[in-house]
């Protein structure tokens, strides 16, 4: 006969607000096998956990029955406990009357009924709960990290300095990302490319890191500490092995009108090319699209002038399998091109600001690069359509971010900060300028930033103006920007000679594809979720995966670089243990029952289920049965719903436990 | 409508199975085939399971052949194919029912020898075995047989088939009646079939998927399905076994002919494979498929029953 | 006390949900933190995938006295098991039309996608199956047949009159 | 003691017998299957065919309900089944291989543990049967020691005559005192034709030789043979009037349930299963065999009596043509003395 504990939480008051603790507790005690129930303010508290302890050794008891928050919660908190009082902590279970329950209705009466049978039920579940040995799995102690930003750079070098190998894989022909392309940074005016080249310079010198770039993820397989991951190499026409990065294919190259994403598309470059001057890897790519040779057969001209020769117009995309124990997903952000509405995105646009019509309405990544002393422009401000310099600037803020009703309704974070940053990057090269900012609220937590905020206005002469831009339009060679301003309640007309848009952060185009392949949730937007908003903001729900930077939400470059060294410490301490222990919910075999139907297997995403072999004394082979490797199985449960016989059950979720829950109620 | 079934050719086939059998025994190709008897009954034919060509003789196949004899490879039966090369003979149905096992792992092809008949039909269960066939006294299956022929077998009796009269399938239109019911009157229906079930599981026995060794629905650990022969478990019962067969079953109908209270069962699997032809495309015959429909997926498949 | 609130309290819906762990539990701890409000009627049990989720439990659940039954799991393509809920779509396509067919009036059982960021969705899909499963009135049909006996088994006792009379 | 009563007054009795609160049970068509069950109004009886279940049912349910039981707190409450409640029964149309089953479950269920639920409606059921005038080609009651006439088991008993009446000899007191209570509707035995009775074909067997060949062959090729067919469902034990081989389960949840007695059969694999795994009667000709022994020898040992009528049930509805009486023919033909 089991002797089960049940402990009712009130959360504060959380859940006693709503629900009546004490009847959910006196319910509980008139449960067959519950031999002690009491209730206690907070029980994930020490006293709280101090109290289950000791009711597990004065009352003997066999298992535990939390209710309290959600097991997503404290889960790992009872258990814990309930193993430091003895008992295997799977014995404990967590009857979910917070989320589930008491935040979510009003009536007291309902409430607390509905808590008395979330609670029935996992005392009937928690009975049929067996003891689970852990399962301990070898530390594969190499680190993936994805996206060659600040983010996955930082995390590559913080891990790689601490003496494990690393898989850094980069989509583009070189690694850099948007810091690459930022022309200084706030609050402190560096220049981006000052600090961060250095930073590249350092993954592609470090013995620990395997860089590969102009690669994507293909696939993933495994689980934490075995990931076997398949990069796909994209041909890049270039041998990196015997290219000397000496650059006279490029000059060569009679295709030189490309637009150049680097550049925002205001610079151009040529069909083999290297993004920006100072990539890493300093190898060219063959951008076949736009390619004369790849185009219609002739050309060829890289090829004939390059020295060593390491144009290879047959090189194929590679597939390279890496074994790796835990994987840093730093894929960082995109910003959303107003102009069009992309497919499947649930964001509305703004075709009414004339971005992409109007050529002098920019974004503020295409200012950076116009205020970059490495680009297109040398670091001059001016016109893209007539290369004058702008007189009279308009910014303005919140374009996408923080408009419900253009389908986002997060703030981009780093837009207020930017745009004080572009208004003195401009006072300071048009001395004669006037910048004029559009802006709904400024925003600026952060070491030095309202400092900074408000140098842009007092120090560097940028009016800013409350209130949102109503209308925009070309007028000769003027755009007409009106709007209101709504501190003093009167309508603004400005004739502006170019208008920079801040326009929203997103994540990366493709982060969906991305998280499917990783196996990892996302949200609407599709920002990476962390497994816990304030308590594991750097782990995944999928063990063995960490979040770096603006993939999982819009972030600045200290927080991005913060997060990634914290991703770095989390794969350094899975890494400090050559076994890991994981949960053992994975699925056994009741061999005796099997009839080696292989339906398991078949449904098995995993390849965990095997095919056995039994045999007699004499070798003889009498049948052959499923097995499982405990290894690999994930503990999804598809094997078990499948199997005819039921003849494979998953630990933790048996036939048993359910069929005792759905009785309960 | 031409009422008369022309099985003339049964007589061939019967001396046709009669000498393969006697040469694949005797020059040791299997050792031991599945076949049909006689019986004491007037017109009775039973399965059989010979080991000696002399014991050929005994073999017949006559329109009272129903049994789907796939039964006697799988499950309590499997010492059978362990003993070596079996012989056994199938009609297209029976054959459809031996391919689902080939992909379910439980027969491998080479373990068997297939005397395939050019079937044009059985007798339903209704009926003596003695009753001449004809379209009244046909098995509803034969109605709307699409394998007289069965294909891939290793020996076929060289009989040409004679032309079948077209008969309105019955299944198709007892599903397509039940279906126009409204759920509640459906349910009054099934309710009263299912009542009668006495559990005495010859559905179960008799089907060639049924080769679970510990069937779900006799475990007490949990108690997923209530053993007893009351409605609440028959009913629990009849939709579990329909759902595990959903995909597999190949349409041999032994489980209607055999239930002693008559419930009509095999409209239940009729239903199921309709319904996966329609949503994934999937019908039994004789090419093995490695997964189900049931244990495989595509990403584009039907959701529009999720919210 | 007000007539109406008595009339709407004669049948309070049992409605079971069975919900994988990674994206619907999530979403309805979402809903928890976001503080929204739904019926109290529903009661979630916890599963790894819904890939986990056996046709059996559907039918147990409705012979326990559900009234009505939610399956809910990740998204097509989110699952954490890779292809668990993928396994499940098919499982339940066919295993409705087979309750369907037996008479089970599908409006009781709902199937659902509810990510973890969907709180709201939760709640959205969670009123309107409690809703919809009032106004249909008490699922009698398992039930009834739970009190009922073969013929020669049959007792008349008082206490199953009235059992019979309270479905 | 004959008598005689007409088509019409015979279903006046019954329909009097229905609204006087007595439960009339006979063969009726349920759901296309012609069974055994509670008539509402005599006009449902279908007299020509024999039922596919056979009468025992009205004595040995299907399944029926011992106990419940409940668990509250720290408690377990218990209620029994009062086989005090079990109706006042009159079953009607039960053919001589059903009824002359009845007293040979007597034996049984009166031996050493007195099954009241059992003998409870043994005691509250009057046994009408009715003689045979067809048989088909599975019948074999003569084989065994019957006939299509044979009043064993039944209280009154009908032999169908020619006018479409029935001619009545009462068999016991039940019998005299159900015509007592309809008495206007007996009348004096006329000049009658007894319809001519059903001559099943199977030569009767010398059930004491086949005992003797038994007796002595527990282990023999005729097993194997007859039985490796045997597919291992309970179809030939839960048709037949005789087999009475029953499982207690428990059925319910941790709060509430029901112990509840069912029909069990021995050719199921799991009747002889024992909770370590092993299994007797691992294979199936073992399971078939005991089914023959069990009704031509075991119960004869044990009570002198038969275990089986010679309905022909099992014969007809066996899923593999599993032929009872040729099996005992065999062994008959095989035996000596």
């Amino acid at each position: 006969m089991s002797r089960i504990g049940v402990f009712v939480c009130h959360c504060g008051e959380n859940i006693s607000r709503t629900v009546d603790v004490e009847r959910v507790a006196a319910h509980a005690a008139t449960l067959p096998g519950v031999a002690c129930a009491t209730e206690y303010k907070y029980m994930c508290s020490d006293p709280g956990q101090t109290l289950l302890k000791k009711a597990i050794s004065e009352q003997r008891l066999t298992h535990v029955v939390v209710a309290a928050c959600s097991p997503r919660m404290h889960e790992r908190t009872f258990r814990k406990a309930v193993e430091g009082a003895g008992l295997n902590p799977y014995l404990c279970e967590m009857a979910n009357i917070r989320e589930h329950c008491s935040w979510v209705h009003e009536d007291r009466e309902e409430a607390t009924a509905k808590a008395c049978d979330i609670v029935g039920m996992m005392v009937e579940r928690t009975k049929k709960n067996r003891v689970l040995p852990a399962i301990t799995v070898p530390v594969t102690k190499r680190s993936l990290v994805i996206g060659g930003g600040i983010a996955g750079i930082q995390a590559a070098l913080d891990i790689a300095d601490a003496g494990h190998e690393v898989v850094l894989v980069e989509r583009e022909p070189s690694i850099g990302g948007h810091m690459a392309q930022l022309s200084e940074t706030f609050p402190t005016l560096d220049c981006s490319q000052c600090i961060m080249t250095p930073k590249m310079v350092d993954v592609a010198n470090h013995p620990k890191i395997t860089l590969y770039t102009y690669s994507e993820i293909e696939l993933v397989e495994g689980y934490i500490g075995n990931f076997q991951v398949t990069v796909r190499k994209r041909a890049r026409s270039v041998n990196e092995r015997t290219c000397t990065g000496c650059g006279v294919c490029m000059t060569k190259c009679p295709q030189k009108k490309i637009p150049n994403k680097f550049d925002q598309n205001i610079g151009m470059r040529t069909a083999i090319y290297v993004p920006f001057p100072q990539a890493v890897p300093n190898t060219p790519v063959i951008d076949r699209e736009n390619c004369t040779k790849f185009k219609t057969g002739k050309c060829g001209v890289c090829q004939k002038v390059c020295g060593p020769g390491a144009v290879d117009f047959e090189q194929q995309d590679t597939l390279i399998v890496e074994a790796v124990g835990a994987i840093v997903v730093a894929t960082g952000f995109d910003l959303y091109s107003i102009s069009e509405k992309p497919k499947g995105s649930p964001i509305k646009g703004y075709g009414e600001f004339g971005h992409g019509k109007i050529p002098d309405v920019i974004d503020g990544m295409t200012f950076e690069r116009l205020a970059s002393a490495s680009g297109p422009t040398g670091g001059k401000i001016v016109r893209p359509s007539d290369g004058r310099e702008p007189k009279q600037i308009v910014f303005i803020q919140c374009i996408g971010s923080r408009a419900r009703e253009k389908g986002i309704s997060y703030c981009s974070k780093v837009c207020c900060m930017y745009t004080a940053k572009h208004t003195m990057l401009y006072h300071h090269k048009v001395h004669d300028g006037q910048a004029y900012v559009f802006f709904m609220d400024a925003r600026t937590p952060g070491k030095s930033y309202d400092e900074f905020w408000r140098r842009s206005i007092e120090e560097e002469e940028a009016v800013y103006i409350r209130g949102m831009v109503s209308r925009l339009y070309q007028k000769g060679d003027k755009i007409v920007v009106m709007g209101s301003d709504i501190a003093v309640g009167v309508q603004v007309e400005i004739e502006a000679d170019m208008v920079v848009l801040a326009t929203a952060v997103q994540p990366q185009q493709g982060a969906d594809l991305l998280a499917q392949k990783l196996g990892i949730s996302y949200d609407k937007y599709n920002f990476y979720s962390e497994a816990h908003a304030k308590l594991r903001p750097v782990e995944c729900a999928t063990a063995g995966i960490f979040l770096a930077g603006a993939c999982q939400g819009p972030k600045d470059i200290p927080e991005t670089v913060s997060q990634a060294s914290a991703a770095a410490a989390k794969v350094m301490t899975l890494f400090s243990k050559d076994r890991l222990e994981r949960e053992p919910i994975v699925a056994r075999v009741r061999e005796a029952g099997c009839v080696g139907c292989f339906a398991c297997k078949k449904v098995c995403a995993y390849g965990a289920v095997e095919e056995k072999e039994i045999r007699d004394r004499q070798g003889n082979l009498l049948r052959v049965v499923a097995s499982v490797n405990p290894g690999v199985c994930a503990g999804c449960g598809t094997c078990q719903a499948t199997c005819p016989s039921k003849c494979v059950e998953l630990d933790g979720y048996t036939d048993e436990q359910i069929v005792a829950m759905i009785e309960a109620l | 409508m031409n009422n008369t079934i022309d099985i003339s050719h049964y007589a061939a086939i019967a001396d046709s199975i009669r000498a393969e059998a006697a040469r694949i025994l005797e020059q040791g190709v299997v050792t031991a085939v599945v076949a049909y008897t006689t019986g004491r009954r007037a017109g009775s034919v039973q399965p059989v399971i010979i080991t000696a060509a002399a014991e050929a003789e005994r073999l017949t196949f006559t329109a009272a052949s129903v049994n789907n004899l796939a039964v006697y490879l799988t499950k309590a039966k499997k010492d059978i194919p362990r003993s070596g090369r079996i012989g056994i003979v199938v009609k297209g149905c029976d054959l459809k029912a031996l391919v689902g096992l080939m992909g379910e792992s439980q027969l491998q092809r080479d373990q068997l020898y297939l005397i395939g008949i050019p079937c044009a039909g059985v007798l339903a269960s209704t009926v003596r075995p003695a009753e001449a066939l004809i379209a009244a006294t046909l098995a509803p299956k034969c109605r709307e047989c699409d394998a007289h022929l069965p294909e891939g077998c290793d020996y076929v009796p060289a009989v040409s088939l004679p032309s079948a009269p077209t008969l309105e399938p019955s299944y198709a239109a007892e599903i397509a009646r039940l279906e126009a019911l409204t759920p509640a009157e459906r349910w009054a229906y099934w309710k009263e079939q299912f009542a009668k079930c006495i559990k005495c599981y010859a559905c179960r026995q008799v089907c060639p998927f049924c080769f679970c060794e510990q069937c779900l629905c006799d475990r007490n650990k949990p108690q997923m399905v209530d053993t007893t022969p009351r409605p609440a478990g028959n009913t629990a019962w009849h939709i579990v076994r329909a759902m595990h067969l959903a995909g597999r079953c190949a349409g041999c109908a032994e489980c209607e002919r055999v239930c002693p209270m008559d419930i009509p069962l095999n409209l239940l699997n009729r239903k199921m494979a309709k319904e996966l032809k329609e949503l994934f495309d999937y019908e039994a015959g004789f090419a093995v498929h490695e997964k189900g429909p049931l244990n495989s997926f595509m990403e584009k498949d039907d959701q529009s029953f999720i919210k | 006390m007000h007539p109406e609130k008595n009339n709407s309290s004669a049948f309070e819906p049992k409605i079971i949900a069975f919900v994988c762990t990674w994206c619907t539990y999530a979403g309805a701890d979402l809903a928890g933190t976001s503080r929204m409000q739904y019926p109290s009627n529903v009661r979630v049990l916890k599963f790894p995938c819904t890939g986990r989720i056996d046709p059996v439990f559907i039918l147990k659940a409705f012979q326990q006295g559900a009234d009505g039954v939610l399956v809910s799991g990740c998204h097509p393509g989110d699952c954490h098991y890779i292809a668990g809920n993928f396994h499940a779509r098919r499982r339940f396509a066919a295993f409705r039309k087979l309750l369907e067919f037996v008479g089970v009036d599908l409006q009781r059982l709902q199937f659902s996608w509810v990510s973890a960021a969907e709180g709201g969705k939760w709640v959205d899909v969670v009123t309107d199956l409690t809703e919809t499963v009032r106004a249909l009135g008490p699922m009698t049909e398992f039930k009834e047949l739970a009190l009922e006996e073969q013929w020669s088994g049959a007792l008349t006792t008082p206490e199953l009159k009235e059992a019979y009379l309270q479905i | 003691m004959q008598t005689y009563i007409s088509h019409h007054n015979f279903h006046t009795l019954l329909d009097t017998l229905i609204t006087g609160g007595i439960r009339v049970v006979a063969p009726r068509l349920t759901a296309g299957t012609l069974l055994y069950a509670p008539l509402g109004e005599s006009g449902d009886m279908v007299l020509d065919q024999l039922p596919r279940r056979s009468a025992k049912e009205a004595f040995f349910p299907v399944c029926e309900d011992i106990l419940s039981y409940e668990k509250g707190g720290q408690q377990v409450r218990l209620t029994d089944v009062e086989p005090a409640t079990f109706p006042v029964t009159v079953l009607v149309g039960v053919r001589p291989c059903d009824a002359a089953a009845i007293p040979v479950l007597d034996a049984v269920f009166s031996w050493d543990y007195k099954d009241e639920f059992f003998l409870e409606r043994r005691r509250k059921t009057t046994v009408i049967g009715i003689a045979c005038t067809t048989a088909d080609d599975a019948c074999f009651c003569t084989a065994v020691g019957l006939s299509p006439a044979e009043t064993k088991g039944s209280d009154l008993f009908l032999t169908p005559v020619a006018d479409g009446g029935y001619l009545c000899d009462i068999c016991s007191e039940k019998g005299e005192a159900l015509v007592a209570d309809g008495s206007s509707l007996f009348t004096e035995l006329g000049n009658v034709t007894p319809l001519p009775f059903a001559s099943p074909a199977v030569p009767a067997f010398d059930l004491k030789k086949v005992k003797g060949w038994l007796d002595g062959h527990f282990e023999d090729p005729l097993w194997d043979g007859t039985a490796l067919r045997c597919v291992g469902c309970g179809a030939c034990a839960f048709v037949c009037p005789a087999c009475h081989c029953f499982d207690i389960v428990d059925e319910g949840t941790e709060k509430s349930g029901k112990r509840r007695k069912s029909w069990d059969a021995c050719g199921f694999w799991k009747f002889t299963h024992h909770a370590s795994g092993h299994n007797p009667r691992d294979k199936q000709p073992k399971r078939y065999r005991n089914r023959i022994m069990h009704k031509f020898k075991y119960y004869d040992d044990k009570f002198g009596q038969t275990l089986c009528t010679g309905c022909g049930r099992c014969v007809r509805i066996c899923p593999v043509g599993i032929d009872i009486a040729a099996i005992v023919a065999e062994i008959d033909g095989m035996a000596v003395e």
